[in-house]
């Protein structure tokens, strides 16, 4: 049977793919953010997980408001990357895992999450920056097959923070039901706070930041309290992402140690996190 | 449930929602565009005449070509599909974030890493 | 306030607009289907409702398997009918409701369900069918206003029966909170029972659905007990539309008075059903 | 939940589920872009040059020619999309309803009248 190991919460901030393209892990501005990576590399050698599940947004790449999913899921055996418009170069399809996606999507629409199903998709930074973070030596024969997530963030109304952390614990319940023997990782992306747009671009909230990252292991419910037009005010309208890793989170289920995590500001106008949780039980 | 109906103005913010969508759909939609080379080299060759594809408004026209973000999300453009209007010229987050807040680009990038140092 | 004041069920078969088209309602092999559209005719002639929320599902115009979705709901100014490939001329645009289509679509995300939001959507022969079979003296500039609520009958896994019925009380509570006052009727289209692929084409079951026509008033959870496989084999592959009927169903709570029925069959393929059902409560 | 793998065939029926999407993605993209009246004209002009452009399988070029929807559907074609291949040749819903059935236009018209009749 499947077995989910663990899942790993990052920001996707597009210049973290211009840093790694670059070379400038080792500069002063990106060695306090890169360095909270270097257990989660440990970790992905010693596990060698066979499928990724990385939820994350897209940022007007393979969706426009005219198709607008709160739930995306793909189920290709191929994603391709593309020109967003300023500036990164698109990296190599990534490899995708069809059947687990499609079991996925039966499982989640038979416990009433309505999915929209992809076929074909482009993904954007907010998959690839994860994707070269965690796998920073990409091998494409020996690469990770991954299932893309991918959650509105784009347009309000966004899904509850409630709603995400439900249909974590609907994609664990389908990871455990599938019955190849695989080894799965789910990430969680986005966040933490920031402010992209308005006169309070570049807005971020570390206290808030710091008690999500303290709670998520054992008390993840905590985020509930906030419905999302609060959790624009306390983390930014972009740091509203941080319910994605609420999705991860879910998954994982009731019994999950913290083995590292990281925070940093500035990385851009975001306030950088990264946590890694193993699935105890 | 009309809830969301009631909410607080935040501070410095404007959300992206129904109301911001029905004002800006074609905006959006022009920007959208500019994934695409081909589009980012016509707009550059000729923006009135790239406009015209898309029924925008005066106003959007105007702020288009002023590049003022902050007008541009009044008019319910989303800064998602804003960002590739503006990193067509060169202008990428940081840039607009100073913009956006009335302050130079070193100080915007301050204000960032002095958030940092507590 | 909004008020929903009855809902329609009825097949949108693409024959019946090329007999509309045609004007063929007299003939002997369709008279006795337009004769059940009689009272519908005099009862939204007598209450001319403002808006219709028409629930029905694309048939490969709008939508593709790149994105599908399980719920759909259009939020457009207007919406356009196209060139589906075999035939049928494209009608003219229709009116849309953009105030009430957010409001809907916030309500029904607040109360977590995962709906993809479309702000320019083409409308197919789901849609147009049952526009020009309710509303057959289109005069454009005193048109009903109408929000498309699309829903994914293409692709298996669908929604389930259960969830369909859930999304339409939530549908009818949203329309109950709009604080302007207008007069709503839902459609509920598509089915009944019919089969267009595989050998056993051309399969239709009357009996069972007489049942759901007669269970659907006062007991629509009568269909609940078939899971979509059991109700492919019941009512054939594309017979499983009379999920959306119960979108409709709904909608409308608990208190319904039936007003009319009828069924025929054949059209074209299919067993054509139409209900008429008022909101008492 | 995996009960959904456990389904009883149903006879004469193919459901459309993820296993025949895998296996009929090229054919049903090529077959929902017959929407448009040019790429219908191009495909009557020279089907093994716009068969070329989706990449589908010898097995589904060789069922497109032959127009065999029996055969289409078991490549991994959905209904829907292979309509518009059908229907750009003049095959209704009844025409295919009756060649996958196995009998002719007049009698597969013939059953679903008497089925009226009951
Ligand atoms: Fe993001
Ligand atoms: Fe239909």
């Amino acid at each position: 049977m499947a077995k989910l190991l663990g899942g790993i919460g990052s920001s996707h901030v597009p210049a973290i793919g211009n840093a790694i393209e670059q070379n400038l892990q080792q500069d002063p501005y990106w060695q306090p953010f890169f360095t909270g990576y270097e257990p989660v590399w440990e970790w992905l050698e010693a596990k060698k997980p066979d499928v990724a599940i990385l939820v994350y947004n897209d940022h007007g790449l393979n969706f426009f408001l005219d198709k607008m999913p709160t739930f995306a899921i793909g189920a290709a055996a191929e994603y391709q990357n593309s020109d967003e418009g300023w500036g990164l170069k698109p990296l190599e399809p990534f490899p995708g895992h069809p059947p687990l996606s499609w079991h996925l999507i039966n499982s989640l629409v038979n416990d009433e999450f309505d999915i929209t199903s992809c076929q074909e998709m482009l993904v954007d930074h907010g998959f690839t920056v994860p994707m070269s973070l965690m796998w920073p030596n990409r091998i494409l024969t020996e690469q990770i097959k991954v299932i893309p997530v991918c959650v509105n963030v784009v347009q309000s109304p966004f899904p509850t923070a409630n709603r995400c952390l439900r249909l974590g614990e609907a994609i664990g319940r389908a990871i455990e039901s599938y019955e190849e023997d695989l080894d799965v990782v789910i990430l969680g992306t986005g966040g933490l706070s920031h402010q992209l747009d308005g006169e309070r671009a570049g807005f971020t909230n570390r206290a808030f930041d710091t008690e999500f990252l303290e709670k998520l292991a054992k008390e993840p419910e905590w985020l509930l309290q906030y419905n999302n037009h609060q959790l624009a005010e306390l983390a930014g309208p972009q740091g509203v992402e941080m319910i994605m890793w609420l999705i991860m989170r879910g998954a994982l289920g009731e019994n999950v140690k913290e083995l590292s995590r990281n925070y940093h500001i500035p990385i851009s106008n975001t306030a950088a996190g990264v946590i890694l949780l193993e699935k105890t039980a | 449930m009309t809830e969301f109906r009631k909410d607080e103005p935040i501070s410095g913010t404007l959300i992206f929602d129904g109301n911001m969508a029905m004002k800006g759909y074609a905006l959006n939609k022009m920007c959208f565009s500019f994934n695409s080379a081909e589009n980012r080299d016509a707009f550059k060759a000729n923006e009135d005449a790239y406009c015209d594809q898309y029924e925008i408004t005066d106003a959007q026209r105007a702020a288009v070509k002023s590049r003022d973000v902050l007008e541009l999300l009044k008019l319910g453009g989303n800064i998602y599909y804003l960002a590739k209007l503006t990193g067509m010229f060169g202008l990428n987050m940081q840039d607009i974030g100073a913009q956006q807040s009335g302050v130079s680009l070193d100080e915007f990038k301050a204000k960032l890493l002095a958030a940092g140092e507590k």
